[in-house]
């Protein structure tokens, strides 16, 4: 059966779902905590400018950050509030970034959505209502969707794609959304179908969610787009969810080396991205709120929790019990390429996929041995790159000669090191090779 | 020439048996050092060959060096070496015929020894006749040493003699009599060589 | 799409050369040594009937007309065109041997006595001299010849073939002119003791013809495998191979293959063990051996593993 | 130009003055190698000659001669009483030519051209050479039979010594490429030395076993290695009579090389036994009185 | 509550459950039945062999890591396996020492001076094999111990074999007749395919050995390339290159009556001196088979699956290097306005 199914062709690893607890648990609010912390900066590129002052009164999405140039989203206040300080704030990925600390008001009133008919908007209205609302991608990259939603000039794009997949073993929030919200993700997909100006849309789903597909299918017939966006069932492959091997899955198309998915023709955004566009442009509401699935065999109760950005991890675990005394590994994002951090002082972001709190049976813990030369990362690189060779270089200090390795191409989806037999951490070598030459050069 | 240091037979014995062995140091002119190595006799009478050779090639360049032309000089040097390459040849045909039948071969390949022509170039071309003739005697004796070393080596373990007489009555590893063994044995020796090197500096730093 | 037009065309006559035995124009086609103790014989026509092999039928070394070797029987194939012939005394694939078949008629043509000298082809003949060169007698692996060269050049993959190139160059020139001197000079005039000289002297000039062509006619070239030229002189094969060939009395033909063979050979080691020295450098290899004693370990077992190519003949 | 020549008269010199060495020099060592060498030969065939014998060495060299059109003939350069003849016989033994040779013949090169002035437009090949030990009165002590058999690998050059009634003198094992520790102990004593002795007969129908080499017979064969504290004379004796009439012992783990150096043994003295009853014969018939 | 302390590694946090150690125990659990035949029709010494050369290379491992001031990696199981590997490729009646100085070699020098696991570019056990028969040529040519049967089985043994003579040594050095004499009713190819034949101890039963290289496959330790081409090329060779002639030669007895199942699944699969791509391997395999049927038709040794799989390491660095993985993409073409 799944043999019939489509997927993508190089390479692929297929670790433990380990899904059940969390898929099968409806979305829950978190309680709002005593105080948020919102990052200015939450991916890759240029942070935001804070708009607001020690002491200012702010409103529940009201912008609080806003990039003038460059890469970047604009950052907005969860909560009715007063700005208490702005400080720095450690990220996993980019060290201490600045922040906005903000106590929230207990009284306030909850927002008030602002239906539009966005239907009869023009597609750079929409782009900018997304842009001015700081959407940005929620698979876990973060990368600003108003962006991605702007092909570089002479590329045409014909395909939507609406990534589903949700290939991360644990993560469960994604698939929460596509059963709970299922008709605002079609309606997201809709929205930025008509942004982009194509006909066809794809949503991506892997065939281990039935009950999201039948759900999708069910509201793509209710929204009367049956022919136009089609609900395509994956094999379950790691890592499926990355936008290249999606679109390989999908439409047999490869991007090369180098460039962007609008090179072949598609777009891709994660289902929890439609979600907020379609909040954003249909209703009016900022970008500041996502689905973080807390799981793992280290915390009290796994669950799905609305949480708003800013609030602590630390929050997030109270709420649900804390931690358990297994518990050795805390982990932002999936298993696989979610970042380890030392402490639960970190914020969500809007990036925030999930929280895990592993336990010694669950993560890898020991010490590495010699590259023994299985060839198992070799089988399993989606990009076909040579892990095994640009490990081995970067352990003997010679990076300069990794580049011809791949280096570049590599997304750090981590297969390798999961199938390595020596444990070896191939996407540290690798990200360490990274560092070094991009510094270097 | 520039260099006019001098030289004394002391110092450039000690610079071919030590410093700059041409077997273990330079690493020039392996072939016999493998093939030729399996016993000490073997190793001593082509490192003779080898000695004569040089000496008499280094003391001619010597001699010449004004003479020779600088343009034809690696054409020149490699007839002067070919010249007493076949009078070492000739005169080992002739005078031990036996010993020479094992390693005819080698003899005549004696020209193409790289440490004899690099000395030629390095040293003899530039330095007056004693000189050359004490650089001669050093590398000559160094490259006759490494061979006897490997060769004791090879022939005690190989064969349980040494320079064909019995020391133990049994064949400790036939391994090393063998042809291939040469490889190993002399990678042995080269690291026993550089070990002991460090070990000496450490000694003497510390000193 | 040419080139491998080219290598299938190369392949096709190399598999000729080993397939098709000396040709004759008699009455027997072809003949070969097929092993210990068989002598096969390919007739031009189909044997006619009733010839009965006793006392017709005659086997000799080519040495030795008058010592006839015992013939055991001899089997007909059904189609009457191939004999093979059982002899008790052993018989080698390298050897010459006289057959003489009495009292026969093949194809009609009926003969008192055919004679036919079996052995192998000129063109197997260079072919054995060629692989036993390259790999069964490998110059670094079997007769640890070249070794400056061959720890020297191995370094660098690119190293090792632009010095595997530029001495089968050199190395083939070479020994033509080495062939034709030996031949024409040195022998004739009983000059035999002048060997070590003149060979020296020639790959000498040689290398340095070629070094001053190279750098008026294709400066790239140069540039690529000058540096290599100048160390040719110092190794060992270079002056070994002629000096083998003129031991061995080898034809032109014959010099030259044993020239391409060793050429081959040497470069194949040279680019073995380019491959596996790099590797090395990225290798945990304890302190003291690092650099030319594990380069000299490698070889060993590299020599070791081409053991298994010893006693091997064509 | 100038620079030129200059260069080229500066390597044709160094060239010349060496070439002019060279030449003294091998003028000088040419007579002393050839007197060494044969001086060594002699010594190594002295040593199966009973001791205290007097003995000339004399070749016989024999020739391929080619014909057009004939089965080729067998050429014998040999000694008689007064000088040197060569006799061509066919392969069943008649005689072809005969003729006197009178000219030098130290040398392969002497040779080749006497032979060419008696015999012109043969093509002669040089086959190979027996050398016969002849005592003062023309018998034959020893015959020194040289010729190559397929070993396990590659050729194995033998050295047979045949005594007057043909009987095996002894075997040396000249060059071999057989494996070091198998097939290369052919040339060690014990295996060289188990066919001292054997008659022609029992050379003829000498086999080879898989057996291992008894212990006695083995200290017996290795005479120099047990010279000193080995068995007395005459035990000695009765042990080689006693496995003296056996098959050869194989070299444990080289039954291949063992059996076809045996075999070249084989071959190679009854070639020479033919050989020479048909020059025996032939010069006879031809009234050539050889000096054996 | 004091601090928790998380620890911090970089992703992935999940991995794959196989090891470095379990490989390599799997793969000697793969081997143990043979060992067990071997012992049963070749008697205990078999044993005790295995288990010299096992400890030496233990042994070996342990001192040499020690001396170079290297952590100790004797658990993780390498060179237990290249003890077990290096004791199946001898004869069985060889002295005791023999698999010691075996091992040593193997393991020192062959393996933890070019940097241990991982940069030895020849098979250990197969390199410790070729030292050894070199070192010790009579043993390693004349050790053959004919098999014994329990009485129930004694009428699988081949009716009246020569002692200490391999089937390839017959085939090889007395022809395909006398091998089929041998060899050729139902109960000598019974005796070669269930193992009951003098051989070394670890090639004689091709059964045993493919049950546990199809175990291997099943566990996706090995992958069938290697094997699979290799053991054609042998049978496409053994068949095209034959004694009467061409395209007549003996598929079977060049298959059955040596190493080459042991060679094929156990020795050219091993990781670290083969190449990785598939097709890489394809070749490697083809030309593992090539080289033994070279050596076995044409060259010095009854057998040459040994000598033909070093001779194929020495390629297989140069095979890694010219066969890379197929990339995802090509990269970008400069021309950033179409489609590539």
């Amino acid at each position: 059966m799944s043999s019939t199914l489509r997927t993508f062709s190089l390479g692929g690893v297929h670790p433990p779902g380990r899904k059940a607890p969390a898929a099968g648990l409806a979305i829950e609010v978190l309680p709002a905590p005593a105080e948020y912390v919102v990052p200015l900066l939450q991916h890759c590129g240029a942070p935001a400018m804070p708009l607001v002052k020690k002491g200012e009164a702010v409103a529940e999405g009201q912008c609080i950050g806003a990039v003038e140039k460059g890469l970047g989203a604009s950052v907005h206040s969860p909560c009715t509030g007063k700005v208490t300080g702005l400080t720095r704030t450690p990220n996993p990925f980019l060290g201490l970034v600045p922040a906005v600390a903000i106590e929230p008001d207990p009284e306030a009133a909850p927002f008030a959505p602002l239906p539009t008919d966005w239907e009869a908007m023009e597609a750079c209205d929409i782009l900018g209502r997304i842009k001015a609302a700081g959407v940005v991608g929620m698979g876990g990259a973060g990368f600003p969707t108003h962006i991605k939603l702007c092909p570089p000039p002479g590329l045409t794009v014909d395909t939507f794609i609406a990534n589903g997949v949700e290939c991360e073993s644990y993560l469960a929030a994604d698939h929460r959304l596509m059963l709970e919200r299922t008709a605002d993700v079609v309606q997201g997909v809709r929205i930025l179908r008509k942004v982009l100006g194509v006909e066809r849309a794809l949503i991506g789903v892997e065939a281990n969610k039935p009950d999201a597909i039948a759900a999708l299918l069910a509201a793509v017939e209710a929204a009367g787009e049956g022919g136009r966006i089609s609900v395509e069932p994956l094999a379950v492959k790691y890592p499926q969810g990355s936008e290249k091997q999606l679109i390989s899955a999908l439409t047999g198309r490869n991007v090369p080396a180098g460039g962007l998915p609008a090179h072949v023709g598609c777009v891709v955004q994660n289902v929890g991205t439609c979600v907020a566009v379609y909040e954003a442009v249909a209703l009016g509401r900022p970008c500041y709120e996502r689905v973080v699935t807390v799981a793992g065999a280290g915390v009290a109760r796994p669950a799905n929790l609305l949480c708003r950005v800013g609030t602590s991890v630390q929050n997030l675990v109270d709420h649900l019990g804390g931690v358990r005394d297994e518990a050795v590994k805390c982990v932002l994002g999936g298993p696989m390429m979610g970042l380890a951090v030392q402490n639960l002082d970190y914020r969500v972001t809007k990036a925030t996929s999930g929280v895990l709190l592993l336990t010694a049976d669950e993560t890898e813990t020991g010490g590495f041995g010699p590259c023994i030369r299985c060839g198992r990362c070799l089988d399993a690189c989606p990009m076909g790159l040579e892990p095994r060779d640009i490990s081995i270089y970067a352990e003997r200090g010679r990076f300069a000669d990794t580049a011809r390795f791949g280096l570049w191409d590599c997304f750090e989806c981590g297969s390798c090191a999961y199938v390595c037999p020596a444990k070896r951490p191939l996407v540290q070598f690798i990200r360490a090779s990274k560092l070094r030459l991009r510094c270097r050069g | 020439m520039s260099n006019e240091r001098s030289y004394t037979l002391l110092e450039r014995l000690g610079n071919g048996l030590v410093k700059e062995n041409p077997i273990f140091k330079l690493a020039l002119s392996m072939c016999p050092a493998v093939a030729m190595t399996n016993s000490v006799r073997n190793g001593f009478l082509l490192g003779l060959a080898v000695l004569f050779v040089q000496v008499a090639s280094n003391v001619t360049v010597s001699i010449l060096r004004r003479g020779i032309h600088e343009r034809i000089r690696i054409p020149a040097y490699i007839i002067i070496i070919a010249t007493w390459v076949s009078v070492s040849d000739m005169g080992l045909a002739a005078y031990a015929p036996g010993f020479y039948k094992e390693i005819a071969l080698y003899v005549k390949l004696i020209v193409v020894f790289a440490i004899i022509i690099s000395r030629l170039e390095v040293f003899a071309s530039r330095n007056p006749i004693l000189p050359s003739l004490y650089d001669g005697l050093g590398m000559g004796l160094g490259f006759m040493f490494g061979l006897m070393l490997v060769g004791c080596f090879r022939e005690f373990l190989g064969a349980g003699t040494l320079w064909g007489f019995e020391i133990l009555p049994f064949k400790p590893f036939f391994f090393w009599s063998l042809p291939p063994a040469g490889f190993f044995a002399i990678g042995l020796i080269m690291a026993l060589f550089i070990w002991l090197e460090r070990k000496f500096n450490a000694w003497r730093a510390k000193r | 799409m040419t080139r491998r037009a080219l290598s299938a065309a190369l392949a096709a006559l190399l598999l000729l050369a080993l397939a098709l035995p000396a040709h004759a124009a008699g009455l027997v086609r072809a003949g070969a040594v097929a092993d210990e103790h068989h002598i096969t014989l390919e007739l031009a026509g189909s044997l006619a009937a009733g010839w009965d092999w006793p006392g017709n039928v005659s086997v000799t070394e080519r040495e030795s007309p008058d010592i006839p070797l015992t013939v055991t029987g001899v089997e007909i194939s059904p189609d009457r065109t191939e004999l093979t012939l059982a002899v008790a005394e052993p018989v080698a694939e390298q050897g010459a041997y006289r057959v003489a078949l009495r009292h026969v008629e093949i194809g009609g043509v009926g003969s008192e006595i055919e004679r036919f000298l079996v052995r192998k082809g000129v063109l197997a003949t260079l072919l054995s001299i060629v692989i036993s060169a390259a790999l069964i007698q490998n110059f670094v692996f079997s007769r640890y010849l070249g070794l400056c060269i061959f720890f020297g050049a191995s370094g660098r993959k690119e190293t090792a073939v632009g010095m595997g190139f530029s001495f089968g160059l050199v190395m083939t020139l070479s020994a033509a002119f080495v062939w034709a001197m030996y031949n024409f000079v040195l022998r004739p005039l009983h000059l035999e003791f002048l060997q070590v000289l003149t060979f020296v002297g020639i790959i000498a000039i040689f290398v340095q013809l070629l070094d001053t062509v190279l750098r008026k006619v294709n400066p790239f070239l140069f540039k690529k495998l000058g540096v290599y030229l100048v160390l040719i002189t110092t190794n060992c094969i270079i002056l070994a191979v002629p000096l083998i060939l003129v031991g061995n009395a080898y034809d032109l033909w014959e010099s030259l293959a044993l020239a391409i063979g060793s050429a081959a050979g040497f470069a194949l080691a040279l680019f073995l063990m380019a491959c596996v020295r790099e590797r090395l450098e990225l290798a945990d290899v304890p302190e003291v051996f690092r650099g030319l004693p594990i380069a000299f370990l490698a070889a060993g077992l590299f020599a070791l593993a081409f053991l298994g190519f010893s006693g091997m003949s064509f | 130009m100038k620079e030129f020549l200059k260069i080229a008269a500066n390597l044709l010199a160094i060239c010349l003055v060496s070439a002019g060495l060279l030449g003294g020099i091998f003028i000088h060592t040419e007579a002393a190698r050839l007197r060494n060498e044969e001086a060594r030969l002699t010594t190594s065939m002295r040593r199966y000659l009973p001791k205290g014998a007097e003995a000339a060495f004399s070749p016989i060299h024999r020739y391929l001669v080619e014909e057009a059109g004939l089965e080729p003939g067998v050429g014998y350069l040999l000694p008689t009483r007064t000088g040197h003849a060569l006799l061509v016989l066919d392969p069943e033994g008649n005689v072809l030519h005969r003729a006197e040779v009178d000219a030098p013949l130290d040398s392969e090169a002497e040779r080749e051209e006497a032979l060419a002035h008696v015999l012109p437009g043969a093509r002669l090949h040089f086959a190979d050479t027996y050398i016969l030990a002849l005592g003062p009165d023309g018998r034959r002590l020893a015959s020194f039979i040289s010729g190559r058999t397929t070993g396990f690998k590659t050729w194995v050059k033998l050295l047979v010594a045949l005594g007057p009634d043909n009987g095996v003198l002894g075997l040396e094992v000249l060059e071999h490429e057989e494996d070091p520790g198998l097939g290369a102990e052919i040339e060690q004593e014990y295996f060289r030395n188990q066919f001292t002795g054997r008659t022609l007969e029992q050379l003829a129908r000498l086999g080879v076993v898989k057996l291992p080499l008894p212990d006695d017979y083995r200290r017996c064969l290795e005479r120099s290695r047990w010279a000193e504290r080995g068995l007395d004379a005459a035990q000695e004796h009765e042990v080689c009579a006693k496995f003296g009439g056996e098959d050869i012992h194989a070299i444990t783990g080289a039954t291949i090389s063992s059996r076809r150096v045996t075999d070249g043994v084989k071959r190679l003295a009854g070639a020479f036994v033919r050989r020479m009853d048909m020059v025996t014969a032939a010069a006879a018939k031809a009234g050539l009185e050889p000096a054996f | 509550m004091a601090e928790k302390l998380w620890r911090v590694t970089m992703s992935p946090h999940l991995r794959d459950g196989t090891s470095t150690s379990s490989i390599m125990w799997t793969v000697f659990c793969a081997l143990l039945p043979q060992l067990g035949l071997s012992a049963w029709v070749f008697g205990p010494r078999v044993l005790l062999l295995a288990g010299v050369s096992i400890g030496s290379a233990l042994l070996a491992e342990w001192a040499v890591r020690k001396a170079m001031g290297r952590d100790n990696t004797v658990t993780d199981g390498s060179a237990a396996l290249t003890g077990l590997l290096l004791a199946y490729v001898l004869p069985p009646g060889v002295p005791l020492d023999l698999p010691f100085w075996g091992a040593v070699f193997s393991v020192c020098i062959a393996k933890q001076l070019f940097g241990g696991l991982g940069f030895n570019f020849f098979n250990p056990a197969l390199m410790g094999r070729a030292f050894l028969a070199v070192g010790f040529p009579v043993a390693m040519t004349t050790a053959w111990i004919m098999p014994q049967f329990p009485g129930f089985l004694s009428s699988l043994a081949a009716p009246d074999a020569v002692a200490t003579a391999t089937p390839l040594y017959v085939l090889k050095h007395a022809g395909l007749a006398e091998f089929l004499r041998e060899f050729g009713n139902s109960r000598g190819w019974a005796a070669l395919i269930l193992g009951f034949r003098p051989g070394c101890i670890g090639e004689t039963s091709p059964v045993l050995l493919l049950l546990g290289g199809g175990w291997l496959l099943y566990k996706r330790i090995i992958t069938w390339h290697v094997p699979a081409s290799m053991l054609a090329a042998v049978a496409l060779l053994a068949w095209v290159f034959g004694p009467e002639g061409w395209f007549t030669g003996p598929v079977l007895p060049h298959l059955f009556s040596g190493g080459l199942f042991l060679g094929a699944f156990f020795m050219a699969t091993d990781y670290v001196t083969s190449p990785s791509r598939p097709r890489a391997k394809l070749i490697f395999g083809a030309g593992c088979g090539a080289l033994t049927m070279l050596i076995r038709l044409k060259g010095g040794y009854p057998e040459g699956v040994c000598y033909a799989i070093l001779l194929m390491n020495c390629l297989s660095p140069v095979l890694d290097d010219w066969i890379r993985p197929r990339r995802f993409a090509p990269p970008l073409q400069c021309e950033p306005g179409k489609k590539p």
